[in-house]
């Protein structure tokens, strides 16, 4: 069985070579599991019988000529180096039954799992690459023509579109920008210009809304804002000393007089 | 093929034997088809093994392509696959753009929709804007809108009406189904601001009541 | 209701019968012709008049074509006339120089064909070495792969699958006509099977971590 020939004394020059191809090729290689494969090839047995102790060992063997020689080493190298060395001493050792997790059988049976699958991988691609390639083996239509293209347009709307549409138009006088009334407002100005002419002809005591103009006291539009501004002017007025102001009580008519 | 024993007869040739007519003419197909340009048929022989005579193959591929949807075709001075003219429709792909309905469209529409039977003047004093000839003749192509019945005032101007390609295009089964504006209202519709989109759908359905009010205010008929 | 529609149709279509199967056929070999990319059903179809059934009529072109110079064949869901292998040597002028895969590259196009839809760590895993996002992005930009859907677990992994482009570069009916695949499944090899035990799980997602920050990159638009 080859799986138990000692590797090291059943080398050929050329597996030597290889070995040494190795080292010196490091950087051709990408990883942990491609070393393995080649290293395994090198025992020519089937993957699924290879001594993974064997693989163990001749991968650690590489990684400690590589440093020898001052390779710089991928961490991923190191990494399953490692992994290799316990699962070497798993394999020596023999098992604990107390030990949890996957036995170092179950381990080094996936890791032929994988080189094999890694294998048939390899040979997948290099039959897929071997088949008739477009432009190599077999040729398109050197002269292609172009299928034109015809647009034609279609309009859509949904039904959302529609009744937005005439809900604008429909309600388009109930969005009339708001424009200030000025017609219905009497201002504190024109109350103030009116009081001051009114004050000198009245004697005593007189109602503030007899001092509303004329033409403002039926709509109760005209009449609030009047009222307001007359109140507003009688009390600038009281304030600048002009006249006195007197309420016999919360929400009963005001009166003023002219100040004397 | 009838020349193919006279060929292989001769026994010096069969060493450098050309190959058989039938393969050259493969040859020549398989040339023809893959080249980016006309081949003349010195470039077919240069191409082909030693002895082949591209003319004679070009002589029969020519009649196996005869009524077929490619021919092969002589262009100046040399040779060519080419579609059948007949078929020249084949290379056209008709694409369909979808377009939004303009603003003026969908609001004559709509217009058209609620008021219907409705006159283009009545159109025009609704949306308080001329409606162009344009927009009428693109939603009566587009089969949206009919000429309704002329009405009976002064002019007997037409009417329009909406299509059932309408009713089908905006699944209504009649334009009565169209929401009122008190339902509009109650959907947000009359809101100056971009629907939400999809929530206001079950509002509309709770006020369907509402809408049959509203409806009928605007239906005088 | 229902049987109306049906009617019509059935009336229509006696009103516009479809062409003749033979010059279906001939629509079919001018549509193929004319387009270096393989064409599918559906395009036929649609460039044809209304009726046509261009999978029939492709049975009967291929059938014309077999052993032609140019053949008839089939890329997934489309269909190409291309040239026949064994004339390659009269294309040498048409041959374009061939981009040289890395070894990585064709390794990772292999291991999407074979495990298709496979996601960056489960190459990753195959392959023993971390994918360069360089592979990744040389292959889909030459169109041989391209996103499949994302896989049901945690982190949502996006997957890979080769396209129609690779079945035409490859001269492959579909994926299942791979190279040695049944073979494959049958030795178990596609199958995806964990590293046992609890301790590697770990590594396992750590390794799945990585890869979704590579494939996150790879979604940056």
């Amino acid at each position: 069985m080859s799986d138990t020939e000692n590797l090291f004394d059943s080398q050929t020059v050329a597996d030597r070579l290889q070995a040494e191809a190795l080292i010196v090729d490091v950087d051709g290689f990408e990883g942990p599991l491609d070393l393995l494969l080649t290293l395994s090839r090198s025992q020519k047995v089937d993957l699924r019988k290879i001594s993974v102790l064997q693989l163990a060992e001749q991968y650690l063997a590489f990684v400690d000529r590589a440093k020898a020689l001052r390779i710089e080493l991928a961490a991923d190298y190191l990494v399953m180096a490692a992994w290799l060395a316990f699962l070497k001493s798993r394999l020596l050792l023999p098992p604990d039954p107390e030990a949890e997790g996957p036995s170092a059988e179950d381990l080094a049976e996936h890791l032929a799992f994988q080189l094999e699958r890694l294998q048939a991988m390899r040979e997948a691609a290099a039959q897929l690459m071997a088949r008739d390639r477009l432009g190599r083996d077999t040729f398109a239509r050197g002269i292609s023509e172009e299928v034109e293209r015809v647009r034609k347009v279609t309009y859509s709307a949904s039904l959302m579109d529609l009744m937005q549409a005439y809900a604008r138009i429909r309600t388009r006088d109930e969005f009339r920008p708001y424009a200030f009334d000025r017609t219905n407002v009497f201002t504190m100005e024109e109350a103030l210009d009116r009081m001051r002419g009114l004050i000198g002809f009245a004697g005593g005591w007189s109602e503030l809304t007899t001092f509303l103009p004329d033409g403002w006291t039926a709509d109760p539009k005209r009449r609030r804002s009047a009222t307001a501004a007359t109140f507003a002017a009688s009390l600038e007025m009281a304030k600048q000393g002009q006249i006195e102001l007197r309420q016999s009580d919360t929400f009963q008519p005001i009166s003023i007089r002219k100040k004397t | 093929m009838n020349d193919e024993p006279e060929q292989t007869e001769e026994k010096e040739e069969t060493l450098f034997a050309a190959p058989p007519i039938a393969e050259q003419e493969r040859m020549v197909e398989a040339i023809l088809f893959a080249s980016a340009e006309p081949v003349r048929l010195r470039e077919m022989e240069e191409r082909m093994p030693h002895g082949c005579d591209p003319a004679e193959a070009l002589v029969h591929l020519r009649k196996r392509y005869e009524g077929r949807g490619v021919r092969v075709v002589k262009v100046g001075d040399a040779w060519a696959v080419r579609t059948a003219p007949d078929l020249a429709f084949l290379m056209q792909k008709e694409t369909v753009e979808e377009r939004k309905l303009s603003r003026a469209a969908v609001e004559t529409l709509a217009i058209i929709a609620y008021h219907q039977p409705v006159t283009r003047a009545e159109i025009e004093e609704i949306r308080g804007v001329a409606v162009s000839r344009g927009t009428i003749d693109q939603l009566l192509e587009m089969e949206w809108i009919r000429f309704g019945r002329r009405r009976m005032t002064p002019g007997r101007p037409v009417t329009f009406v909406v299509t059932q390609e309408f009713l089908d295009q905006f699944s209504l089964e009649s334009a009565r189904d169209l929401p009122g504006l008190k339902e509009l209202r109650a959907a947000g519709l009359l809101d100056s601001r971009p629907l939400p989109g999809a929530g206001s759908d079950d509002d509309e359905e709770g006020e369907e009541d509402e809408a049959q009010t509203g409806q009928s205010e605007l239906f005088e008929d």
